[in-house]
């Protein structure tokens, strides 16, 4: 079994033997076993990676494939370059913070962790594949468990967010089949055979009509999950009724899929499409990151505030995906690893307070960090590092981003870029807003005086989401080298 | 001709002798005999069912009114193996309530009959035998659909299916005649080589279409469906849904792309408006459904819409689409059918209402629905997915964008209902769910063979390898 | 010579942090105290014997020179990349000084202010954060590095301001710190990207060698009738602006008075106020040489603007606190303007003298009022003046160095603020009348309410206090001792021996005319507060009375907090955000929920279709079947 | 001669389908298509198929329209009117079935027939028997024999139907 | 062949007998009545194999023999329809279009 496969390998078996699970406790030992294996897996990766890389120089490594469907030539090929195997990475880690912030999950724990973990597996799936069909059925298996997942295990109007959020993104998956289809059946434009693997389709040069034509498919295929203005309603409400570990992994990694997928498909596949493109959408993502960050100041629900705060950080992802330079694109990636982690973050906090507090209104909410001082102290570190503090991963994206943005020669770019900029200030309002009202200030409720403290497996799922952030915060460079020369490739095919 | 060219009638021979051993055995049986019926029945189709999974050789008989290829006999025995799931699903039903009114065996020999007109309709070498293949198709199934005689729906949905259906075969039968006085001749080969495109020809070929878009039920011929589906057992409902559908769908997709080749230009464009009007007709009519057999009435309305984007792509892409989706529709069908008569034997409900918190007190049920549904919305890894996504595929590659999108679209609508279903059984609680209870163990093999095929056609490329190796048969 | 070793002054400071952040709950307080102030001492002394050796042997052709030791952090593209690393010139070892000494002093006060409260060691470890990011700003070598320790020191000042975390005001002033220095750091930012996108770098020492041709280029390019460079540092003027409390970004100043005094001390008097100062020194050369200065003018400006309201606002306070927090704005004030009207070369260089000068003394002697201020609030548990009085005899040492300090920010003469603010007037003097008779004005006003709170403090009515006061312990003391002794030595160093604008060395004198103006408006002052306010009186009532209006908007700080609040509660986030929330769940949420009722509603419509008659449905059948004919015909046709 | 007959038969044909499709009395519809039936085999007799027509008649006459007669015996009282069609709906079906025939007979009357040179006298019951029972080109078995299974099974269907219990729950 | 005839004029009978027999369809209350339009819709589709064989392409049988075959399962057809009816009836004791709309929407 080759290093790749067994990512989506050891999910299913996790998955065959939870089936067998008979009781709780076993469930979750189980689950974090799983987890924990896949994690330690993904960190060994890295090294691999690093090390595979001074030897190959390939676009992707450690590829393997395997012919699935003769007919349309659709194979199961994997492979990974840097991109990849730091959002191996991020998933690993969320999953198994989830898996350790969902401890205490005991209505139907079972189905639940099957569900969570065959999240992953597609999530792990989408982000190793080099096919598109086969990322494509990854894409889908990702997300359709997110409907049960919010339907059963949800808050408050679960069911018709569950519904939205899943019809919204299935939908959007429909619009992506026809785009992949599009770039399938001009994938022989150069002669040739119709492919499905994104390598060779980037041989070809496909026709500008075609691509003109199918990049907005296969943008906004991927647009939607990545909460792109205006189609980003299923986010806040989906997250609001998700259960904890199920907003961390949504808003996580899922939401990351579609950035990933913009950056690895359509940019790369549908080059001149996106330039052509770039204007319109770039308005649309632009306009998303301030929208999504006053939307967050407005709210009342914790939920909602990081929903829309999610909303306003993966715009500014696609913001900068539309900007077409290294150092934005760098910085994409960056802010998709970081956004991913803070905002795990944030919902498992929410999650603590909520599981303790039974409320996620900030009004009715104040003074806890005399009581829960260690949720506290990550409340604030999280909320700083989410409003781009030096020191942690969200000031290493974001000044990449503005930066490669503002390298921009178009004067127009520019203007767009310092709009985006101006979102910082609102974030800052919203995340201090939150943390002061909810965390400082005297107590709100007296009975929550005898809140209990966070337990181990809180703290464990805090400080392995903490730690990467400051990873990435204090020592970017050899991150941003690593990203930088995978994106090489995908950048040359732009000019 | 000799006798050993019969063999090439193998299944339909199979069939007749069962027919005929079934009806002995029910003129020399008594009364306590008469449930050995449901095994000796099921046995005998299953060995019939194995043998069809022998490869055949091509040939005509009988001056060609007969003809089979790999391709036909592949898909007989996928409608036997449909069959034997559905006799297997309905083999508790059977016990219980029919065998007490000596009516079991009439029942299996009338589906096998239909099941045999299914196989001479597909097989026909000319329009005498498909007319005479579509009656044996759909009159058996009518005195079916008939079958539960206290019932008042029962025998509601008997009345209209037979005269609906009767008018549809009278059309038909008019739009052949047309088609004769402009060419002449009733054989297949023979006409595909003479007609030219006239309106009259024209004109023909729609009346003929609107017969067999009936037994598809594509808009706007289909408003029989959800009455029929709803008045009939429900493993007759399941019936008419998946065999004589899939049936009437291969011929179709045969004449089509043989016969009816030289209309093209005009065909693609009723295939068209009849594609756009069944799938956005079926999902919406399917939205609002609470009984579980209307439910899925429409949602097959809607799912032939999708079998028709495969016709759109006359070659033998389009070809080996359409037969690898009508079968993976066939055993999501019957998964989800399976689960419906399980419920409704062991308590009589149907209603979508009935199935909330179904999870938690059948959860193995509750999983085959799952499967079944989400296999029939497209869901990825099972079956229905990569059927749909080839069928997309079929008519992208002859340039149908337009089309594919708008399928797209309705593929995201079905979800919705697929999803209310899902919602019913796990998301909510409901507030006197469905007791646990246990299946008989036929229903057990028929759901596990239906949720085998669920799993394994879509992940297990060789399927869809080997019937591509065989599709080319009408474009030599 | 090797300067390697400072890059210890930050990193000392840094280890403390994390050590006693991480293991808040486990150090007891009476070792985490003197861990912090053990480091701080370390930090301090290295920084003394830095600028003594700088200072003494830095110099090359009688030119200071620049020592840099730097690496790359983060690359952005080929040209542009973040380096981290210590960059030692005159004014950045002067900043440590300063920096080091009073975060020292600081450290040693907090262990006796802080003695007994809840967050000890986390105060300490927020210190030491604070005085990490202050160094590591001090020592940034390039544009970007400043702007990262320059969000730190706002965090931490973050921190800091909202230590009390439990007192909404503390937390709402936090916050307000916060986002306002951060909106002006938008204009830093942008302006750091605007200057970088034309000239290819960060790095201070390439920017500020690029006078010549290359900034002729830059300013071709044009935007509203500036050049783009121009913009660029207005842009980065608004982030010194900012955290330097200049108009019209001051508001959060006072506000920021919620911290512990100790940190109002180190911070908002003494160090991070004056990064905007910093800021515009260390890019002086390009301020100087773009388009002739016209940023450095709006510069002068502000300062003088902001030191002028400042001063007048600080009359009417009563919170001592905000009297020195307004007194701070006014100091910095001055110091900007200095900057504003400085010239590049020798002599002309004054400003930028006289403002590094100033913001040296001022460090000392406004620390050491903060500090004091604090004894007295430390006694008597209240931040106002009409709590106090006659407290001299209580409190000897705090009331001897409330009094040397109070004299030198008086500008009253042989004292260390005299010195520098004579500079800073000769500069203005030199160079724009207006701002020179605004400054001396200022310095009238100053020496006014100074004494003020002197007097209103130590003198003054016999108040009735529930302990009696006691003078403050030793560790308290002591720090107060040292910045009294700072504050009057500290006038004595011959400044421009050491710090130009173009880092060589002039001579400068006392201007002594200009000398005897000042002072004599600083005596007019002086003797008007100590009409007013030696005795219990109502002196002052009945002259606030006779200003009328004016006292009122004076009092209430001319309405800017009420201004931004409209601005920002009503317009910004009332309006603005409350119509994008609405816009949000109504119009695009809507619109998808729209879509799918839509279906819904169709779905319901058309139900009537299926009617149940079976007729119907056959002449749906036949009606199908016609009306698809009629349009493959029609098609055909055409 | 044979045209005038034709023409004959035809008006009969198509006044008697009349009649029977509107005919409110319902044993009269029966009758009227009796009628209807005997007139199409006569057209038979006219183009000399004098099999078909005696089928026709046999089968029809004598079979089919026996059927309808007990039937609307067993369900109906003779003298019964039947009830009124809505005046709406007889516009709506007349309209399409005058739209359906506009268009048939516009397709039938644009195209061009090519009439066979040929013809034959009269069809001969024995050729029709050769052919039924012929397994070779142009040979009748299969449908013959596939047809008796469908009767069978029709049968079998018609009896099962047939013998339903009554309503329980009414 | 009729002499004088031509396909036409054969060709308007029978088309005009098949929308004779949907009209019966669409209209009839009574499901008896409703199989009698069916009757007449299947004999326009005999007519019309036995004058187009007759006319057209008389050198083969092919639509003669289909007639018989039409008339053979029209027979079967209206059989089993009649059987179903009869069933209804017992049931209901109507047979009435209109009560046959219970099954709707």
């Amino acid at each position: 079994m080759d290093i790749l496969s067994l990512f989506v390998v050891v999910p299913v078996l996790t998955v065959l033997v939870l089936v067998f699970a008979k009781n709780l406790k076993q469930a979750r030992v189980i689950s974090l076993i799983g987890m924990t294996i896949q994690f330690a897996m993904s960190i060994n990766l890295i090294f691999a990676y690093i090390k595979e890389r001074t030897v190959n120089t390939d676009i992707m490594v450690f590829t393997k494939d395997a012919l699935w469907f003769e007919n349309f030539n659709i194979h199961y090929s994997i492979g990974v370059d840097a991109i990849s195997v730091l959002m191996i990475a991020l998933t690993s880690t969320v999953i198994l913070a989830g898996i350790f912030i969902s401890w205490k999950v005991d209505d139907l724990a079972k189905e639940f962790f099957v569900s969570l973990i065959i999240l992953a597996s597609g999530v792990f799936g989408f982000f190793i594949s080099i096919d598109l069909f086969t990322l494509f059925v990854f894409y889908e298996i990702a997300v359709i468990p997110m409907y049960l997942l919010i339907g059963i295990w949800g808050s408050g109007p679960k069911e018709n967010s569950a519904m939205k959020l899943t019809l919204m993104l299935m939908g959007a998956s429909a619009v992506l089949s026809v785009g992949i289809l599009g770039i399938y059946f001009n994938s022989n434009a150069d002669g040739g055979a119709l492919t499905f693997n994104i390598l060779e389709i980037a041989k070809v040069h496909i026709p500008v009509a075609a691509q003109n034509l199918f990049f907005p498919f296969v943008f906004i295929g991927f647009a939607v999950i990545g909460a792109l203005f205006p189609f980003h309603t299923w986010s806040p409400s989906g997250h609001a009724s998700a259960p904890t570990a199920v907003s961390m992994l949504h808003a996580g990694v899922l939401m990351k899929l579609g950035g990933y997928g913009i950056f690895r498909i359509a940019m790369y596949l549908l080059p001149l499409g996106a330039i052509n493109w770039t204007d319109f959408f770039l308005v649309l993502a632009g306009f998303g990151v301030i929208y999504g960050a006053f939307g967050a100041v407005m709210q009342k629900d914790l939920k909602y505030v990081n929903a829309y705060a999610s909303v306003s950080h993966l715009s500014l992802v696609l913001f900068a995906l539309l900007m077409l330079n290294k150092t934005a694109w760098t910085g994409a990636i960056i802010q998709s690893l970081s956004h991913g982690l803070l905002t795990a973050l944030f919902f498992a906090l929410i999650g603590m307070v909520y599981g303790r507090t039974h409320t996620r209104e900030i009004e009715k909410l104040g003074g806890l960090m005399k009581i829960l001082p260690f949720i506290g102290a990550i409340y604030v570190i999280t909320g700083l590092a989410y409003l781009g503090l030096p020191g942690f991963s969200g000031f290493v994206a974001e000044m990449n981003i503005f930066v490669g943005a503002f390298q921009h020669p178009d004067m127009f770019h520019r203007i767009i870029t310092i709009v985006v900029i101006s979102s910082i200030v609102v974030t800052a309002v919203y995340i201090l807003r939150m943390v002061g009202k909810i965390m400082m200030g005297p107590l709100s409720n007296t009975e929550y005086a005898k809140l209990p403290k966070a337990t181990w497996y809180e703290k464990a799922g805090l400080i392995l989401l903490m730690i990467p952030v400051i990873i990435i915060g204090v020592m970017p460079f050899g991150l941003s080298e690593m990203i930088k020369a995978s994106i090489q490739p995908f950048l040359e095919r732009l000019l | 001709m000799n006798l050993e060219s019969l063999l090439l009638m193998r299944s339909e021979i199979g069939l007749i002798i069962i027919i005929l051993l079934l009806i002995i055995f029910e003129i020399f049986s008594n009364k306590k005999q008469k449930a050995a019926i449901i095994p000796f029945a099921l046995i005998l189709l299953a060995i019939n069912t194995i043998i069809g999974f022998f490869p055949l050789q091509t040939g005509e008989i009988f001056g060609g009114m007969f003809r089979t290829n790999t391709l036909l006999h592949f898909f007989k025995t996928t409608l036997s193996l449909g069959v034997l799931i559905l006799l297997l699903q309905s083999a508790d039903w059977l016990k219980e309530k029919v065998v007490a009114e000596n009516k079991a065996t009439e029942f299996i020999i009338l589906i096998l009959s239909s099941l045999l007109g299914a196989n001479f309709m597909i097989s026909s070498g000319d329009f005498l035998m498909f007319y005479i293949g579509l009656e044996l198709t759909t009159l058996p199934v009518a005195a079916l659909v008939a079958y539960e005689a206290s019932k008042r729906k029962s025998a509601e949905g008997a009345v209209k299916y037979i005269l609906s259906s009767a008018l549809a075969s009278g059309t038909a039968l008019f739009g052949i005649s047309l088609l004769y006085a402009t060419t002449g001749t009733l054989y297949f080969d023979t006409m595909a080589t003479v007609l030219t495109s006239s309106h009259l020809a024209i004109l023909g070929f729609i009346f003929f279409f609107s017969g067999l878009a009936f037994k598809i039920s594509l808009v706007p011929f289909h408003f029989w469906t959800a009455d029929v589906y709803e008045g009939a057992p429900i493993n007759v409902a399941s019936y008419l849904s998946v065999i004589s559908k899939g049936a009437a769908v291969v011929i179709l997709m045969i004449l089509l792309f043989t016969v009816f080749k030289p209309l093209m230009p005009a065909w693609t464009k009723v295939i068209y408006i009849v594609t756009i009007a069944t799938m956005f007709t079926g999902n919406l009519f399917a939205l609002r459904q609470q009984n579980m057999k209307r439910f899925l009435a429409y949602s097959s309305i809607a799912q032939a819409g999708f079998i028709l984007l495969g016709l759109l792509s006359v070659d033998q892409l389009g070809t080996a689409t359409v037969i690898y989706f009508v079968a993976i529709y066939i055993f999501s069908n019957l998964g989800a059918f399976g689960v419906v008569q399980a419920i409704s034997s062991a308590t009589n409900k149907e209603n979508m209402d009935d199935y909330e918190g179904l999870y938690r007190t059948n959860p193995k049920l509750s999983l085959v629905m799952m499967l079944a549904l989400f296999s029939l919305a497209g869901i990825p890894p099972l079956a229905g997915f990569f059927g749909k996504f080839f069928l997309y595929a079929a008519a992208a590659s002859k340039g149908y964008w337009v089309m594919v999108f708008i399928a797209v679209v309705n593929a995201t609508i079905s979800l919705y209902y697929y999803l209310l279903v899902i919602r019913a059984m796990f998301l909510r609680k409901g507030e006197n769910p469905i007791p646990y209870f246990k299946s008989g163990n036929y229903m057990r093999l028929g759901l596990l063979i239906a949720v085998i095929g669920i799993l394994v056609i879509g992940l297990y490329s060789p399927i869809y390898e080997y019937i591509y190796s065989f599709s080319n048969v009408f474009f030599n | 010579m090797d300067f390697s070793y400072t890059i210890l002054i930050p990193l000392i400071p840094l280890a403390l942090f994390v050590i006693l952040g991480i293991f808040s709950k486990k150090i007891p307080p009476s070792i985490s105290g003197w861990i912090g102030s053990l480091g701080l001492g370390t930090s301090f002394v290295l920084s003394w014997y830095t600028a003594y050796s700088y200072f003494l042997g830095g110099k090359l052709n009688g030119v200071y020179q620049t020592f840099i030791y730097k690496t790359t952090w983060l690359n952005f593209t080929d040209k542009l990349h973040i380096d981290m690393g210590v960059l030692i010139d005159p004014i950045s070892v002067m900043m440590l000084v300063v920096v080091s000494t009073i975060s020292f002093m600081v450290h040693l006060y907090s262990r006796g202010y802080m003695k007994g409260d809840d967050g000890y060691t986390r105060f300490f470890s927020y210190l030491a954060l604070f005085s990490f990011s202050m160094f590591g700003l001090v020592l940034a070598t390039n544009l970007f590095q400043m702007y990262i320790f320059w969000e730190l020191v706002g965090a931490s000042s973050y921190l800091l301001i909202g230590y009390y975390y439990t007192k909404p005001s503390a937390v709402a002033a936090g916050k307000k710190a916060f986002i306002v220095t951060r909106f002006a750091d938008l204009g830093f930012l942008i302006g750091i990207l605007l200057i970088s996108y034309y000239s290819g770098t960060f790095d201070f020492q390439e920017i500020n060698s690029l006078h010549g041709s290359i900034i002729t280029n830059w300013a071709a390019t044009s935007f509203m009738g500036l050049s783009v460079i121009t913009w660029g540092l207005i842009l980065i003027y608004l982030g010194a602006a900012g955290k330097s409390a200049m108009m019209p970004f001051h508001i959060w100043l006072p506000d920021a008075m919620e911290g512990p005094t100790p940190v109002s001390a180190l911070i908002h008097a003494a160090t991070m106020v004056v990064a905007g100062v910093y800021l515009v020194a260390r890019l002086f050369p390009v301020y100087y040489f773009v388009e002739n200065g016209f940023a450095l003018q709006i510069v002068a400006y502000v300062g003088a603007i902001s030191s002028l309201v400042a001063a007048i606002i600080a009359i009417t306070q009563t919170d001592i606190k905000r009297v020195l927090a307004f007194s701070t704005m006014s100091q910095i004030g001055y110091m900007m303007l200095a900057l504003g009207v400085s010239k590049y070369d020798g002599h002309e260089g004054l400003g930028y003298m006289a403002s590094m000068f100033h913001l040296f003394t001022h460090a000392m002697f406004k620390a050491l009022l903060f500090l004091g201020a604090g004894s007295v609030i430390h006694i008597v548990h209240s931040n106002y003046l009409k709590d106090m009085g006659n407290l001299r005899k209580h409190m000897p040492i705090t009331h001897i160095t409330f009094l040397i300090a109070s004299l030198s920010i008086a500008g009253f003469p042989g004292f260390a603020g005299f010195f520098s603010k004579d500079e800073i007037l000769a500069a203005a003097y030199e160079n724009n009348m207006l701002i020179y008779v605004s400054s001396v004005l200022v310095a009238g006003l100053t020496a006014f309410y100074i004494f003020r709170l002197y007097f209103g403090i130590f003198w003054g009515k016999d108040n009735t206090y529930e302990h009696t006061p006691h003078e403050s312990p030793w560790s308290m003391t002591i720090p107060m001792l040292f910045l009294a002794f700072m504050s009057i030595a500290g006038g004595y160093i011959p400044f421009s021996d050491y710090i130009s604008a173009d880092s060589i060395p002039f001579k400068s004198h006392l201007n002594l005319p200009l000398a005897a103006i000042a002072t004599s408006i600083g005596f007019i002052g002086i003797i008007l507060a100590y009409v007013f306010y030696k005795k219990e009186n109502n002196l002052p009532e009945r002259f606030a009375n006779s200003f009328g209006v004016f006292y009122k908007w004076t009092y209430h700080k001319f309405y800017f907090d009420e201004i931004y609040l409209f601005v920002t509660k009503k317009i910004l986030f009332g309006i603005v955000g409350f119509s994008a929330a609405w816009f949000d769940k109504h119009i695009v949420d809507g619109t998808m929920v729209g879509i799918g009722n839509t279906t819904v509603a169709i779905s319901e419509k058309i139900k009537g279709w299926q009617s149940g008659k079976f007729q119907d449905y056959a002449m749906s059948f036949v009606g199908g079947g016609v009306v698809i004919a009629m349009v493959v015909f029609y098609i055909w046709i055409n | 001669m044979e045209a005038i007959l034709f023409y004959i038969l035809a008006a009969l044909i198509i006044i008697f389908a009349v009649a029977s499709v509107t005919s409110r009395k319902i044993l009269r519809a029966v009758i009227y298509l009796l009628f209807v039936l005997i007139s199409i085999a006569g057209l038979y007799f006219l183009i000399n198929y004098n099999l078909l027509a005696a089928i026709q008649l046999t089968v029809y006459a004598g079979g089919v329209i026996v059927l309808f007669i007990f039937s609307v015996l067993l369900v109906h009282h003779v003298e019964l009117e039947l009830e009124k069609t809505p005046l709406k709906r007889k516009i709506i079906a007349g309209i399409l079935s005058l739209l359906g025939l506009g268009i048939t007979l516009w397709s039938i009357f644009t195209y061009t027939f090519k009439t066979a040179t040929t013809t034959y006298s009269s069809i001969e019951v024995r050729d029709i028997g050769l052919k039924l029972l012929s397994y070779g080109d142009g040979g009748y078995i299969l449908p013959f024999e596939v047809i008796s299974v469908l009767l069978v099974a029709v049968m079998i269907g018609a009896i099962i139907v047939a013998k339903g219990e009554k309503l329980k729950e009414n | 062949m009729i002499a004088g005839i031509n396909i036409y004029e054969i060709l308007t009978l029978t088309s005009i007998l098949f929308f004779i027999g949907l009209y019966g369809f669409f209209t009839r209350e009574n499901l008896i009545t409703v199989l009698l339009s069916i009757e007449l819709i299947l004999n326009a589709s005999a007519l019309n194999f036995v004058l187009i064989n007759t006319y057209l392409y008389p050198d083969l049988l092919q639509g003669a023999i289909f007639t018989i075959f039409i008339i053979a399962l029209a027979a079967a057809e209206t059989a089993l329809a009649i059987a179903i009816i009869i069933n209804l009836y017992k049931l209901i004791y109507s047979v009435e279009v209109k009560d046959t709309e219970t099954m709707k929407y």
